[in-house]
């Protein structure tokens, strides 16, 4: 299978050659990358028949050579990955045409490709890999890049930085938050590929697939559960599920192509990927162990699905940002994701699941990083990141408003375009699982989505032009529509969200056809029982979509469109809206929690403990005794100076000392005394000889 | 001959001084002497081929009755630190020493003096052992004062002088007690005596090996005993405290593990006497060698310390410990006597012995500043050099006979021992000179020549140990099979 | 007998050191040359029989039964690559950056570069060594040249710190000759194979073998400076001479892991599998206070010393789990905690060369002056951090696959628990290098830094050259890994 | 008459440890050497008599000789350092002789 070997090595040789390109000239460095996308692109495209096919092929090769548990570097080119490729590839491939132009003429663009590239190439990696240690590779490949591309402008301009007021953060600090972050749940993921290997010795997907000894052990030790668990927050980390979302937020300080390609399109959904390949593996096991032993796990992913999606939903609603806003809603839409593939467990059908699951990835990741190239069109036009400094957009740049208005619609879940079907997938699904409560939450949130969806492209668009453009003329700058080669991938993006829209339960006869191939091949169906479901689950999910969308959109529709009335003056003149307004903006207070859990505690307990215990342990004693008792208290305090760790060398070396200098006070240097000590020590030994000899 | 070759020395370097004096010639004097006992290298090595195919090597001395010279692969081993020591500082001397008087009387006293310790090896009887102490001490007092107008070897010397003429004294009335008891002065015949259980409690004998011990111990500065080795070692010129420092004060060790084996149906009660002495004197020289601010004051102290460890690894009495006590014995000499030559040539070069005045004098006089490190790093126990090597002996025999604390206490005693050797290094090698010290020069040639010997025996002993650690364990074995020493001297 | 290719390695440099002090009053500082070339010469003779395992024994003491050997097995294959290489180019590194330190006193670079030259032979030594005693005399022989060179050409209060290095890391080397003496006495041979032969076919009481593990033990963790026994280490690294430091961080302290899984480890392998969770537990407790310690660190030489106290708690970790894939995990930590250490250090004396400064917070946005260095203190970062790719992540998960198979084995929980804490401590890492390569080289630069440049390029080589080999080893670790992983199992006997 | 002997010769001993701890003059502490190397004379020739009675033992009795010339010499190197002593210090009294301590 060369070509999926290829696919992700011809990104990674680009990315490498870029410095060397950049040698020949600007623009041989520029075209070249795109170049090398394309390949990938063109390599991911010539797989598409084995998905077709449902066939499942599958390489490798020796790598690290471990008795008795080696470890292999390979390739798993089954329907899954295929879909997940070209997703990746292509739109990657868009990216980096339109980086081209919106990249134009900044510094440092030999490292803007490199990285480009250099993601790309370890993104596929992630998905073609066989196994997990490789995927891990690729896993921490894209991470690598995403800190380094979200820290791009690392001189950290005032203009770059984004967050919420009043505490704003430069680049370079929301590039190691997001890395810190999803290393935090990599750490977690990590442990439980290490104990699957323990057991299973392997770390192959297809091996793990196919050999169930593992399973049944850890089943058998009780810590199957808690292991799935601890590989989920790989996932969570790097997909931004609660309460590892805070990072994505501020991962829009890197550049728009940036956002869009990492933070919507590709490898936020990488945590999507794999909880999908888990999902499979514990599909294949079902049978051996018995489905009950996975529910829990499932369960888990489909309620911090359900609850991100409506947690970022919410913050969305408030952002000023307008990439903040599709920021919010990538976290919220990638937890519909999860919910989709969590209810899969849970319910009888788990290729339904599945599919819901990985077709909302596809048509989000289409109509997301459609919206947030356009946005990043306006903002490049515009000059400014606050959607309240826009305004009017739609008479000066046409093209880019119905890109995004498509795009936006589509997000919202309007019939007929690709997202409608997606999100009325996975409501289905989520339905089918009986979990009334997880069906009124992802309801809810899809109504929250329209009516932000509707509020960003109005307050964007149709919005009288805001003082700030009119600055920005009044200096001469023209605003205008932005040039063909910017607009075409994402106007390409919209319009295919729109075609697939029409063909849309085609587009899921298709995933669900190839996906099933996949459990096919893990040799079983999911034997479940289905639970009590009252009501056709079609009509319910049809049915909530629709509300959700008149909920959702009337609201929108009267505050926004027809600006009947005005939100602001709604919001501050009632106290309660106020405080939930507050509530929303500060993101639910979990950042600032956050902030000063993990960044104000350890740092000040390190420098606590520098001062108190590297610097003088009995310090930090007498600190800690003088609250229970004063008396002991001064007793330490004798010993303020003599520290522990330090301060009990000097101390020793102090009392060294002192008794040195005490036995220079033998040598009296008195020949009387001298003669003395002879004297006395002749009757000493005379004494201990003559007792010791028992003559005394 | 060895003992003849260096008595001849005595008798003719007066006459050929006085000639040379009169003629006018320089050197000749200082190079006769060095080349006198440089010639008794060569009776040496006839006399270790002899002994490695004799075992016991015994001559009578004509005309005095019954006195024998008795040389075993022990008195092998003792002669010779003493004659490279004593070719060492009698090269050394030449430079050191050009400034001085009565230079006539000093060559003839320091060849004296190593007869002395030659002497008191081999001696086969306590009446050849006495003489010769006699020879060694009562030049080693004159050698300590020889600077007599100045206060510092005076006061030394004379403090030196009292307490070890009263230590031979003690000594010999021990002597005298034990010749009542066993009725010859011969060693192999005190030995056969001592072989009777019963005279394991006379009271007597008690007295004698307490006066024995203490006699000897004043010699071999075990304290508490050891109070004159401070003032006399640093009093006197460095070539002569080289040699004090370096072998005659093991001359009382050798003493010490002569008698052990003689009186050996006592070892249980010799050891315990032994090793409290031992631990005293090894914590006493270390402790206070810390804060010392004279640098052959220093090296004093840690000569103290250092015959603590040996004899720590005498009272052990195994093969193991005594070969092990004879290496060390060995090594020290090397080190001691390149440390107290390397600190007289800073002397030499700077009129001080202050450490504080020394401080970055090895940056100025680099060749001697190398040799002081190395004499420092093998005193220390580094691995590769000398010292290492018989330190660790000395340790793992503790360990054998199950001595942990002991083996404990004396590591301890080795980390102390470190510091002060290494920041002594550091001051002399690394600090900036605090003093002006601009006008300091390498020392001459012939006082380079004299530490390079020793110098180099660290390190060939460190880096090759070999021969020498088989030589010890002969050594070892040889002293403690008293069986075959007595049937070897007496006969039958 | 062998040829004498390995004995050539390690006396080469030190038969020569005479030879490069005196040449170094006529070369001034291109004398550091001789001694790159001299020390190629014994990277080139390890390489030579790098293939497969290779002995060599010489007769030294018979009687006592001591030899002088050199064994390049899969075990001491990683370490001695490592000082070869590290001591090679940081030889190179060390011209540039003495010239800086040293100026314009030619006589001192003989002095400088014939010291080096033998701390690189005795590091060396203790690695191939085959006998306990000729082992402990190169683990002291390391010793005296690196205090030397401290207390010649470091920073602050030089003597001082090198003053208590020295005692703190002989005081180690003390409990070990005990231990090494015991072992002697028990069973009357110094030759490691044949101790471990007749320690493992002889049983010997428990209490004696705590003991004498102990006392061993706590000699190598002296030199690893885990927490307790680590109070020298960050004096002595921060102000070290910064080729030094890089040669004593990444390169020596490490020898004490060695110490432990070559000797300690295959002596007693039931005390360290009775104490393997209080072991761990150390490991753990010594990762994170040093991350937390190098958290709060504003000198960027300080902060790199205690970073490295922390993956010296790594090391340990992996051994505490007395299993193949543990303990060869720790000594390829080893491995990428010296290319990374060293890469960091280096660097760390480039910002001093260029900016005069060590305070962090006093740097900032250097990044656009110096690119290069800023990647490759991100690339050195990033092998601690253990990110895939670099030979870091290869080393870490296979310490912690091994703490966690060793855990699930054992059947005990609590080893559970502190194995993932301890990869939550790895947390630390990402915190504080990130960090610190924010703060000195991200945000905007201060105005007494407008005129810094880039590292020369003599020095920036080295760097470079190391974090090129952390990428090939972190992609394909299979030669090493082969050989290692193969050794672990056949000598230690571990599964 | 043995033991009267060795019993005065232990009792001068005593006395010349006495002399040493207890006298400043630095004559007197030369003396108490002298007493000192007495006793063992007294002892040696003392066993002497005891080991062969009626005879004259050459051996005890030639290292007797042999101590009290040597004792002779020291003595006598004992005087020229007094002599010198007093020349530096102005002083025989062996209490001042204190410069060389600690």
């Amino acid at each position: 299978m060369m070509e999926a070997w290829l696919c992700w090595l011809t990104p990674i040789c680009g990315a490498l050659l870029t410095p060397i390109l950049a040698r020949l000239g600007h623009k041989v460095r520029d075209y070249g990358a795109v170049v090398f996308s394309l390949l990938a692109a063109l390599f991911a495209s010539r797989l598409i028949p084995i998905a077709v096919e449902g066939k499942i092929i599958w390489e490798r090769y020796g790598w690290m050579p471990i008795p008795g548990a080696p470890v292999y570097v390979g390739v798993l080119v089954d329907p899954l990955s295929v879909i997940m490729a070209n997703v990746v590839s292509w739109i990657s491939f868009l990216i980096m045409l339109y980086s081209l132009e919106y990249m134009h003429g900044e510094p440092g663009l030999t490292r803007y490709w490199f990285l480009m590239n250099f993601f790309i190439g370890n993104m596929l990696l992630l998905v073609l890999s066989d196994n997990l240690l490789q995927m891990f590779f690729g896993w921490e490949g894209v991470g690598l890049c995403s800190y380094g591309l979200i820290g791009f402008w690392y001189r950290d301009d005032r203009k770059y930085w984004v967050g919420t007021p009043p505490d704003e953060y430069p680049p370079s600090h929301s590039g190691m938050k997001a890395f810190i972050t999803t290393r935090m749940g990599d750490v977690g993921m990590l442990v439980a590929m290490l104990a699957i290997y323990s057991y299973s010795g392997t770390f192959s997907i297809p091996e793990l697939q196919s050999n169930t000894m593992w399973a049944s052990t850890l089943m058998e030790s009780g810590l199957l559960t808690p292991i799935l668990l601890l590989m989920l927050l790989g996932p969570i980390g790097k997909s931004a599920q609660f309460p590892l979302h805070e990072w994505l937020p501020e991962a829009m300080a890197g550049p728009t192509s940036v956002s869009a390609l990492i933070h919507a399109a590709t490898m936020v959904k990488a945590g999507v990927y794999l909880v999908a390949r888990i999902a499979i593996i514990a599909a294949s096991l079902t049978h051996i162990i018995g489905f009950e032993s996975f529910h829990t796990f499932f369960i888990v992913v489909a309620w911090i699905g359900g609850f991100t999606a409506f947690l970022a939903a919410t913050q969305a609603m408030v952002a000023r940002e307008l990439k903040k806003v599709l920021a919010y809603s990538t976290i919220s839409q990638i937890g519909y994701m999860m919910l989709a593939l969590g209810a899969a467990g849970i319910t009888a059908n788990f290729v339904e699941g599945l599919t819901a699951g990985i077709f909302h990835l596809v048509s989000h990741a289409v109509f997301k990083a459609s919206l947030f190239l356009a946005s990043g069109a306006v903002l490049h036009v515009c000059e400014t990141k606050y959607m309240d400094e826009m305004g009017g957009l739609r008479k000066y740049m046409p093209v880019t408003f119905t890109s995004m208005l498509i795009a936006a619609l589509s997000l919202s879940g309007v019939p007929p375009l690709l997202g409608f079907w997606s999100k009325e997938a996975v409501l289905k699904v989520c339905f089918e699982t009986g979990d009334v409560a997880l069906f009124v939450l992802s309801a809810a949130t899809a109504a929250i989505t329209f009516f932000y969806s509707l509020r960003m492209i109005s307050i964007t668009f149709l919005y009288p032009k805001s003082k700030h453009l009119e600055e920005l003329e009044a200096e001469g700058l023209h605003i205008h529509e932005v040039s063909p080669i910017m607009w075409i991938p994402y106007c390409l993006l919209a319009f295919s969200t729109l075609i697939l829209g029409v063909l849309g339960r085609l587009v899921e006869e298709f995933f669900h056809e190839s996906l099933s191939h996949i459990i096919a091949a893990g040799h079983l169906e999911a034997v479940v029982e289905s639970h009590g479901v009252g009501f056709d689950p079609s009509i319910a999910s049809l049915l909530a979509s629709v509300s959700a969308l008149v909920i959702g959109g009337l609201p929108g529709y009267w505050f926004y469109v027809a600006r009947r009335g005005d939100p602001y003056s709604i919001v501050e003149g009632s106290v309660i809206l106020k405080a939930v307004w507050r509530f929303l903006w500060n993101r639910w207070y979990i950042n600032r929690l956050y902030y000063i859990l993990f960044v104000n505690i350890p740092i000040s307990l390190a420098k606590i403990m520098n001062r108190w215990i590297e610097v003088g342990f009995f310090n930090g004693l007498q600190y800690g005794v003088s609250l229970i008792t004063l008396r002991l208290a001064i007793l330490v305090d004798r010993f303020m100076e003599v520290g522990f760790f330090n301060n009990l060398q000097y101390g020793v070396a102090e009392l060294i000392a002192r008794i040195c200098r005490s036995s220079r006070y033998l040598q009296t240097g008195s020949l009387n005394i001298n003669m003395y000590q002879v004297s006395i020590i002749l009757i000493i030994i005379l004494l201990i000889l003559l007792v010791s000899m028992g003559v005394l | 001959m060895v003992i003849w070759t260096l008595a001849f020395g005595c008798c003719t370097i007066p006459i050929v001084g006085w000639v040379s004096d009169r003629l006018g010639l320089r050197y000749v004097r200082e190079w006769y002497s060095s080349l006198v006992i440089a010639l008794a290298f060569i009776p040496y090595i006839l006399l270790i081929r002899l002994v490695a195919r004799v075992g016991v090597v015994v001559y009578p001395i004509p005309s005095l009755f019954h006195s024998i010279l008795t040389v075993d692969m022990v008195s092998v081993f003792f002669i010779l630190p003493i004659l490279i020591v004593g070719f060492a500082s009698s090269i050394y001397s030449t430079s050191y020493m050009s400034h001085d008087t009565g230079l006539n009387s000093y060559y003839t006293l320091l060849s004296a003096m190593i007869l002395g310790m030659i002497g008191v090896v081999s001696a086969g009887d306590f009446f050849t052992f006495f003489l010769f102490w006699e020879v060694m001490s009562i030049s080693s007092y004159a050698l300590v004062a020889f600077r007599k107008d100045r206060w510092e070897p005076v006061e030394a010397g004379f403090k030196y002088l009292v307490m070890s003429s009263a230590g031979s004294a003690l000594m010999l009335s021990g002597i005298a007690i034990v010749y009542g008891i066993a009725g010859t002065l011969n060693f192999a015949g005190i030995a056969l005596a001592m072989r009777t259980p019963v005279l394991a409690s006379d009271p007597w004998l008690i007295l004698a090996i307490s006066l024995i011990i203490v006699g000897l111990g004043i010699k071999a500065a075990i304290a508490p005993m050891h109070t004159w080795l401070p003032d006399a070692h640093p009093a006197a010129p460095s070539p002569i405290s080289s040699l004090l420092s370096g072998v005659m004060i093991k001359t009382g060790v050798y003493g010490l593990l002569r008698f052990y084996i003689l009186f050996q149906t006592l070892h249980a009660y010799w050891s315990l006497i032994l090793s409290i002495l031992a631990f005293l004197t090894m914590f006493i020289g270390n402790l206070t060698a810390m804060f010392q601010t004279d640098i052959k004051r220093l090296l004093a102290y840690s000569s103290i310390a250092q015959i603590g460890y040996i004899t720590f690894a005498l009272s052990i009495g195994t093969i193991q410990s005594i070969s092990a006590a004879l290496l060390h014995v060995f090594n020290h000499a090397m080190m001691k006597g390149l440390l107290f030559m390397a600190a007289g040539a800073f002397y030499h070069a700077t009129g001080s012995r202050d450490i504080s005045v020394l401080e970055g004098v090895g940056r100025r006089m680099k060749l001697t500043g190398v040799i002081l490190s190395i004499g420092l790093l093998a005193i220390a126990g580094m691995p590769g050099l000398n010292g290492f090597v018989s330190e660790l002996l000395i340790v793992s025999a503790a360990i054998q006979q199950e001595l942990y604390l002991q083996a404990a206490l004396t590591i301890i005693n080795f980390v102390i021992s470190v510091a002060y050797y290494l920041r002594l290094l550091q001051r002399i090698m690394l600090k900036e000179p605090r003093s002006d010290l601009s006008r300091v020069e390498e020392a001459p040639a012939t006082m380079i020549a004299g530490m390079v010997i020793l110098a180099s025996l660290c390190v060939f002993v460190g880096v090759y140990p070999s021969m020498f650690i088989s030589i010890s364990e002969l050594a070892g074995r040889v002293a403690l099979d008293i069986g075959s020493y007595i049937t070897s001297i007496l006969g039958g | 007998m062998s040829l004498p290719i390995l004995i050539q390695a390690v006396l080469t440099p030190i038969v020569l050191a005479p030879i490069v002090y005196l040449a170094g009053r006529r070369l001034s500082h291109h004398v550091g040359w001789l001694a790159f070339a001299i020390l190629i010469h014994s990277t080139a003779m390890i390489l030579m029989v790098a293939g497969s395992e290779y002995l060599e024994v010489y007769s030294w003491v018979p009687r006592m039964g001591w030899d002088i050997g050199f064994k390049l097995d899969g075990l001491s294959l990683p370490f001695a690559l490592n000082i070869a290489v590290l001591s090679t180019v940081i030889a190179v590194y060390s011209i540039p950056y003495m010239e800086h330190r040293i100026g314009d006193r030619p006589g001192e670079y003989g002095s400088y570069y014939a010291l080096y030259l033998l701390y690189a032979a005795g590091m060396l030594g203790a690695v191939l060594a085959t006998d306990l005693v000729e082992f402990y005399i190169f683990y002291e022989l390391m010793l005296i040249p690196s205090y030397l060179l401290i207390a010649r050409w470091g920073y602050g209060e030089r003597e001082r710190i090198a003053f208590m290095y020295f005692l703190w890391t002989h005081i180690g080397a003390l409990a070990l000759l005990a231990s090494i003496v015991a072992v002697y006495w028990v069973t009357g041979a110094t030759s490691i194979e044949v101790v471990k032969t007749i320690l493992r076919n002889t049983r010997i009481p428990f209490q004696l073998e705590a003991g004498m593990a102990t006392a061993m033990l706590v000699g190598f963790l002296v030199k690893m400076a885990v927490l307790g026994l680590h109070v020298w280490l960050p004096h002595a690294h921060a102000e070290a001479p910064t080729p030094i430091s890089a040669l004593l961080s990444p390169a020596m302290i490490g020898i004490g892991g060695y110490g432990v899984i070559r000797i300690a480890l295959s002596f007693f392998p039931r005390f360290f599998t009775a104490y393997s969770l209080p072991i761990a537990l150390w490991a753990f407790l010594t990762m994170l206070y040093g991350g937390l310690m190098a958290l709060s660190q504003d000198d960027i030489k300080r902060l790199l010393a205690y970073s490295s106290i922390s993956q010296m708690g790594y090391l340990l970790f992996g051994i505490s789990s007395v299993n193949m894939l543990g303990v060869s995990g720790s000594i390829l930590h080893y491995l990428s905690h010296g290319l990374g250490k060293g890469i960091l250090f280096m660097i760390a004396g480039i910002l001093i060369m260029q900016t005069e400064l060590r305070s962090i917070s006093r740097m900032g946005g250097l990044a656009s002056k110096m690119p290069l260095t800023a990647l490759s203190t991100l690339i050195g970062f990033l092998t601690l951090i253990g990110l895939p790719t670099t030979s870091g992540f290869i080393s870490e998960w296979m310490i912690f696959g091994g703490v966690i198979r060793s855990s699930l084995a054992s059947g005990s929980m609590d080893k559970l628990i502190v194995a993932i804490l301890g990869l939550l401590a790895t947390m630390l890492t990402a915190g504080y290098g990130l960090w610190t390569v924010r703060r000195v080289f991200f945000g905007s630069i201060p105005k007494h830094l407008e005129e810094v440049r880039e590292g020369s390029v003599i020095a920036l080589t080295p760097i470079i050259a190391l974090a090129i080999l952390t990428f090939v080893i972190g992609v394909y670790p299979a030669p090493i890994l082969d050989r290692l992983t193969q050794t672990v199992m056949l000598s230690l006997n571990l599964g | 008459m043995y033991e009267a002997i060795l019993v005065c010769s232990v009792a001068l001993i005593a006395v010349a440890l006495y002399g040493f701890y207890s006298k400043r003059h630095m004559i007197k502490m030369v003396i108490s050497v002298e007493i000192l190397v007495n006793a063992a004379n007294l002892l040696l020739i003392a066993f002497g008599a005891y080991r062969a009675p009626g005879y004259v033992e050459l051996l005890p009795q030639s290292l007797a000789i042999l101590s009290i010339s040597s004792a002779g010499g020291v003595t006598a190197v004992a005087l020229a350092l007094i002599l010198a002593v007093y020349k530096v210090y102005g002083t025989v009294d062996v209490r001042k002789l204190r410069r060389l301590r600690g």
